[in-house]
């Protein structure tokens, strides 16, 4: 039986040595809910695990220039029992509320979510339209980086060896914005997204979109920004031509596979519908008068 | 006395096998046990097929197949194929 | 190999226990620590069988490595009522008829009690999403949810 | 939840049909109860089994060497371990028991027939190093081409599991081999006759997916077997004189030298009336000389062990502008799994049987293909002949425009008509629920934009057979019931209710428990609705033979004769025979108590037993109401109501009963949206799990609501008929019933999830 070290450093430069430091598979554990699994069935073999739950930081929830910032390895339970911010980021918390059950969701993290990097993470569309910011330590020091940039494949991410995302930063939004997830399961909770829809827009004082991001999961190799399709909403006042137009080119963006939870054709005609739900939800939250 | 014989029918499919296609017969019988044996003595090997893989419906009435069912005058037995419940 | 010594407390008691860093904390409370409770459904995070809390957080113990919990509070399904005084949840889950089998029921006393240290008057709805974790294949559920209702509103007292 | 009773009581009952807490209950609610994986002995070794990564591969050789030389390791074994079962004939009808398929089942021998399908198991000191061995075994394969659906399997050209295979129940028998290992057909009048007499037919075609029972308790055993020849059981099954049975002859075993035990069952809805594991953990044991524990993985469970059959079936219904049906034609092609035994016989006999149907045919094929053998699941072959039937009967009332419920009242089977597979239906019972279902208000309520109601019914046999109940009257007048019969869901309550009630004594004196196979007499499976029926028969019979003995044991107190002592309200009362059995009033009454107090010296312990075969089960109908809301834009189906109304002769426990309704109703939603079996090209199984294989979750879910109608049956002392597994039956078709309601489309392919309801809108096919 080959051993496997556990570590549980309380320092993040502790962390970062024993993972760069590391010969064999190092992974980071954070909730674990992912790597227990690739573990268990024998599709990962660390050497090294590196609890990273001691750090303070990692855990932390804080405002910070208007905006919040909290700790890649916070749970998601810990995170959307925050009601300020859940008030501020009501989009961003449903999305992480669909990760998993609750007993799932007492111990995932929003950090695991995104650096897991499976295509149909529900937290990753909501954190891409929000705009987030993940900071990330490594043996080169800190750096940012556009959530967006940061899982590139399933499975892979555009992290060094040795570099841990250590909290998200969700800037200060302007009055009038609202953020909105929706995804598609064939049953109600306990799924994985056959298609995520993450949409963040702000509305002038005349209810005219001014600022969009749109972003899907689920229907490429890794969650897409789709520019096209915010800018079929910006001018707009989120009306039916304006929807249509934004379903039309969530579609044409995608470029899902076929398999067991969702065809390729499915996908792409709900990849439309979820795009133009989450874009009225997000206009009602943004205070759109109907 | 000679009571009104029991209409016996064998619906297994498997019947045929042993009877060469008969499937209805009239029988004089007090019991069960009358009947199989008198199929058996027609059919050798009938017996206990009927014991070993049929259920039996007396007048409606579905049974596991027993010797010591008793047969009013006249009445209705199918030897149906086992029902196996979940 | 160099086991982990782990300290934790346990329903309540200290508990130490020797683990290696593969093992679950669901496989040393059954295995090492005879507390069969607990019960494994699937093994990843899909059933909520072997529902337990650690710091009164609600986890699945098959996705929590067992030397996690060093310096940590577990609560298992035996540490649910208190001696011979079945918590209420347990009562209205036999008042009810709210198992068939049980196997999936010490997970879901768990969850419920964990809901409703959080939330005492939960709507139907509330208490079905809290409980999509926790699968049951015998009841379709109905009973359950009447249970932790109804245990919700003696536990309010009224 | 309100119960309805049709016939009237023959005479008051005081504790059947009460809601007492079940005897079980505290140990289940309290993590106490132990259940197949929870048993441990000293010394005790963790077994592991290495499966086929192959759908269909002959194995040239097997190489254990490097595994048994591991540290850690204790026993190694193969199919070679156990001893080869002679090939028994076994009628084509039945769900059978062949020894030789069953072997191969539990340890492949000349070949793999599906990915998961045992090769080997080890038992080592840890569960890791059980791990690390089976990656140590290493297995030559041949691969082989492999078949999977159903249709494709009975192909000329189909890649053949069993080369010798000649399907059975075809005089003459055909010349060539094929994956069909049986045919049957049942006949009524006249088939062609029917339909040249009707004024409209209907003919549709159907298909649905092999559905896994789904319990949560994955198979477990512990065993502990000597070099001497005998061993111990801990097992969760549905019967564990059936596991005994089994293990000893797979085993080569004596059946008396095998003890099994029953551990709690943590579900099995008939998954658990056949055994995988049991004989492994035991040639382990038997092998190492230590206890072995096994338990399988869920990742193991569905891909080793039996869903139900996935089916292609065609249904053709011929009926009078009027309504009467005047002919139905059913074609079965039923999957086995990788080893013949569907149970499509039960599906031809179900199909029709809630009908009175003068011209029926009804013909099935059991057809094996490269999946897990097929095994019971809740009225097995039923639900499956009833979505293609019941949805089919929908179009036809769409058809004639009437309704469905009053067609099908119009049609319904009584006590007379004549089924199918031969004898007159002997009871009543359906037309009841159709009733039920017609007075409730929610039938005519008004729906929404895009929501629809659908209605089906449901026919399944319910089961009768042997079973062993012993009854001990304590020294303080207390009473033990011990049965044979595992509890699956609320039995040992069942059975205390029904001794109360003919002891005349409170519930609560009264323990019931489930004895090992040392300890009571053969009592077959817990399945097919038959406990509470004949298990509860012989604990009636049993506790009349106590009564009578207490009346003895009174008249020797009373020193008069025995005749002149009855039993009644719980206790011996002194009568005169010769006046017409009048009470004397004499005696002081003698309570169960007081007489079980002068036991001793009135002849010792008051003990019975009862064992009977138990007939005249009488079959269980349902039909159910379902009310849905279609997502136009996503195929999304949301179930909103749904009500199943089930005749169950007499509820003992309603509340048992009532949950016995709402599980049933609820593996069908299952069944019908989402649950499926995911294979690549390969023939491996890409969703075995429970994230993947969609079992419904709470927030899934509507209250379900149950009406119990109670026509009871007069051959249980009761009325009981049995209320485990008919509720399943009509689910599917009732769901898809009331999607055609809501969008006008036709779904005849299960399970009927958003890609396929979406597909059926956007296509132009009106249903």
């Amino acid at each position: 039986m080959n051993e496997i070290r556990y570590e549980a450093p309380t320092r993040l430069e502790d962390a970062v040595a024993l993972l760069a430091g590391a010969n064999g598979v190092a992974k980071v554990l954070a909730g674990g809910t992912d790597l227990l699994i690739q573990m268990r069935g024998g599709r990962v073999a660390p050497a090294l695990l590196v609890d990273i739950k001691g750090i303070p930081e990692l855990t932390a929830i804080v405002a910070e220039n208007g905006g919040f910032r909290f700790g890649a390895a916070l749970s998601c339970m810990e995170l959307i029992e925050n009601a300020e911010f859940a008030a501020a980021w009501p989009g961003l918390t449903d999305a992480v509320k669909l990760i998993g059950s609750v007993q799932v969701k007492g111990r995932a993290s929003v950090g695991g979510n995104l650096c897991n990097a499976s295509p149909a993470a529900d937290s990753v569309p909501a954190l891409i339209a929000a705009g987030a910011v993940a900071s990330i330590a490594g043996p080169g020091g800190r750096r940012e980086a556009r959530v967006e940039d940061v899982a590139t494949g399933p499975g892979k991410t555009s992290l060094a060896r040795g570099e841990i995302v250590t909290s998200f930063f969700l800037p200060r939004r302007p009055p009038r914005s609202g953020d909105a997830y929706l995804r598609f399961t064939p049953r109600t909770e306990m799924d994985i997204a056959v298609v995520g829809a993450g949409i963040n827009l702000t509305l002038d004082e005349k209810g005219v979109c001014s600022q969009a991001r749109v972003s899907l999961g689920a229907v490429a190799e890794r969650a897409l920004l789709v520019p096209e399709a915010a800018a079929a909403l910006l001018g707009s006042k989120i009306d039916a031509p304006a929807l249509a137009r934004l379903g039309a080119a969530a579609s044409a963006a995608c470029r899902p596979i076929d398999d067991k939870r969702g065809t390729r054709e499915f996908r792409i005609k709900i990849a439309a519908v979820l795009a133009r739900r989450a874009a009225a939800i997000a206009a009602d939250r943004a205070g759109r008068k109907n | 006395m000679a009571d009104a014989p029991a209409r016996v029918v064998l619906i297994s499919s498997l019947c045929g096998h042993y009877t060469g296609g008969a499937k209805e017969f009239e029988i004089e019988a007090q019991t069960l046990y009358d009947v199989i044996r008198e199929l058996d003595a027609r059919y050798p090997g009938l017996g206990e097929h009927l014991e070993d893989e049929t259920s039996v419906a007396i007048d409606g009435e579905i049974h596991e197949v027993g010797y010591y069912h008793q047969l009013r005058p006249g009445c209705e037995i199918f030897f149906i194929p086992k029902i196996e419940g979940g | 190999m160099a086991k982990h010594h782990i300290s934790a407390t346990l329903n309540g008691n200290a508990v130490e226990y020797l683990c290696e860093t593969q093992q679950t904390l669901l496989e040393v409370l059954r295995d090492e620590l005879h507390l069969t409770g607990t019960k494994e459904g699937c093994g990843t995070g899909d059933c909520g069988a072997c529902s337990v809390t650690v710091d009164a957080r609600l986890v699945c113990s098959c996705l929590v490595l067992a030397v996690e919990a060093q310096g940590k509070s577990i609560q298992t399904i035996e540490g649910m009522a208190a001696g011979e005084h079945l918590h209420p949840l347990q009562r209205k889950f036999l008042e009810h008829a709210a198992l068939q089998c049980g196997v999936c029921t010490p997970g879901i006393l768990i969850a419920a009690r964990s809901l409703l240290e959080r939330n005492p008057d939960p709507t139907e709805e509330e208490v079905r999403f809290w409980l999509a974790g926790n699968l049951c294949r015998c009841t379709g559920y109905n009973k359950i949810v009447d249970a932790v209702l109804d245990a919700a509103r003696e536990m309010r007292g009224n | 939840m309100d119960a309805k009773t049709i016939a009237p009581d023959q005479k008051a009952l005081k504790v059947v049909g009460t809601r007492p807490v079940r005897p079980d209950g505290a140990p289940k609610v309290t993590g106490l109860a132990r259940y197949g994986a929870d048993f441990s002995l000293p010394g005790m070794l963790w077994g592991d089994i290495l499966r086929s990564p192959h759908a269909h591969a002959r194995i040239r050789s097997i190489d254990t060497s490097k595994a048994r030389a591991l540290p850690g390791v204790k026993a190694v074994i193969t199919a070679a371990d156990f001893p080869e079962q002679k090939y028994e004939f076994v009628g084509p009808e039945r769900v059978a028991i062949n020894y030789w398929h069953m072997t191969r089942n539990v340890m492949a021998r000349e070949k793999v027939l599906y990915e998961g399908h045992a090769v080997a198991a080890v038992a080592a000191v840890s569960r890791a190093v059980a791990a690390a061995a089976l990656r140590l075994i290493a297995v030559d394969y041949e691969v082989l081409p492999h078949v999977i659906d159903v249709d494709a399997a009975m192909a000329p050209d189909a890649p053949l599991l069993f080369e010798d295979m000649i399907t059975r129940g075809i005089e003459p028998a055909p010349d060539k081999p094929s994956n069909i290992s049986k045919r049957v057909e049942l006949n009524l009048g006249d088939i062609e006759a029917g339909f040249a007499a009707a004024d409209e037919i209907v003919e549709m075609n159907f298909k649905t997916a092999p559905v896994h029972q789904g319990y949560i308790e994955p198979h477990a055993c512990l065993a502990r077997f000597d070099s001497g020849g005998q061993g111990e059981l801990w097992s969760a099954s549905q019967g564990h004189f059936v596991v005994r049975a089994y293990t000893a002859q797979l085993l080569g075993m004596n059946i008396g030298d095998v003890l099994v035990h029953p551990a709690e069952i943590g579900g099995g809805f008939g998954g658990k009336t056949v055994i995988y594991v049991e004989p492994v953990a035991a040639a382990l044991s038997r092998k190492s000389g230590h206890p072995v524990k096994i338990m399988m993985s869920r990742e193991d469970v569905f891909k080793a062990t039996g869903p139900t059959s996935g089916s292609s079936m065609t249904v053709r219904i011929g009926v009078k502008k009027d309504g009467k049906i005047v002919a139905a034609d059913g074609l079965f092609k039923f999957q086995a799994g990788a080893f013949p035994g569907s149970p499509v016989m039960n599906a031809t006999m179900c199909g029709f049987a809630p009908y009175n149907i003068a011209n029926v045919r009804s013909v099935g094929y059991d057809v094996v293909s490269n999946r897990p053998k097929s095994a019971a699941y809740r009225a097995p072959g039923s639900p499956i002949s009833a979505f293609a039937v019941e949805s089919t009967m929908d179009a036809v009332a769409v058809r004639i425009g009437m309704d469905p419920l009053k067609f099908r009242l119009a049609n319904a089977s009584r006590t007379g008509t004549p089924t199918a597979w031969g004898p007159k239906h002997a009871h009543e019972g359906y037309a009841e629920t159709l009733q039920a279902l017609l007075d409730h208000p929610a039938y005519q309520a008004p729906l929404a934009k895009n929501q629809g109601r659908g209605v089906a019914s449901g026919f399944w046999f319910n089961n009768g057979g042997e079973s062993c109940a012993t009854v001990h009257v304590n020294e303080d007048g207390t009473v033990v019931v011990a049965t044979g019969s595992m509890d699956i869901g609320g039995s040992r309550a069942s059975m205390a209710i029904m001794a109360a009630e003919t002891l005349g004594i409170a519930y609560d004196r009264v323990r019931a428990i489930v004895a090992d196979t040392a300890s009571i007499g053969y009592t077959h499976v817990t399945g097919g609705s038959r406990v509470t029926f004949a298990t509860g028969m012989a604990v009636v019979e049993a506790c009349r033979k106590v009564t009578a003995e207490l009346c003895a044991r009174a008249a020797m107190i009373w020193k008069v004769d025995r005749e002149d002592a009855v039993w009644e309200d719980g206790c011996a009362r002194h009568v005169d025979k010769n006046d017409k059995g009048k009470s004397t009033g004499k005696f002081e009454p003698l309570s169960l108590k007081a007489i079980a107090a002068k036991r001793a010296v009135t002849g010792g312990p008051i003990v019975a037993e009862a064992a009977v075969n138990a007939g005249g089960a009488a079959p269980g109908f349902a039909s159910e109401l379902c009310e849905v809301e279609v997502d136009p834009e996503t195929g999304s189906v949301k179930v909103l109501r749904f009500i199943v109304a089930q005749d169950v002769g007499r509820a003992i426990h309603p509340s048992y009963v009532e949950g016995q309704l709402q599980g049933g109703v609820v593996q069908g939603i299952g069944w019908a949206l989402n649950e499926e079996y995911i294979y690549d090209d390969a023939g491996r199984l890409l969703n075995a799990g429970f994230l993947d294989y969609r079992i419904p979750v709470a927030s899934d879910l509507p209250m379900i609501e149950t009406i119990m109608v109670e026509v009871p049956n007069p051959n249980h002392p009761f009325g009981v008929k049995g209320a485990g597994e008919v509720n399943i039956v009509p689910t599917m078709a009732a769901v898809a019933n009331a999607i055609n309601h809501a969008i006008g489309r036709r779904l005849t392919e299960l399970p009927m999830s958003p890609p396929k309801v979406l597909a059926a809108l956007d296509s132009g096919a009106k249903g």
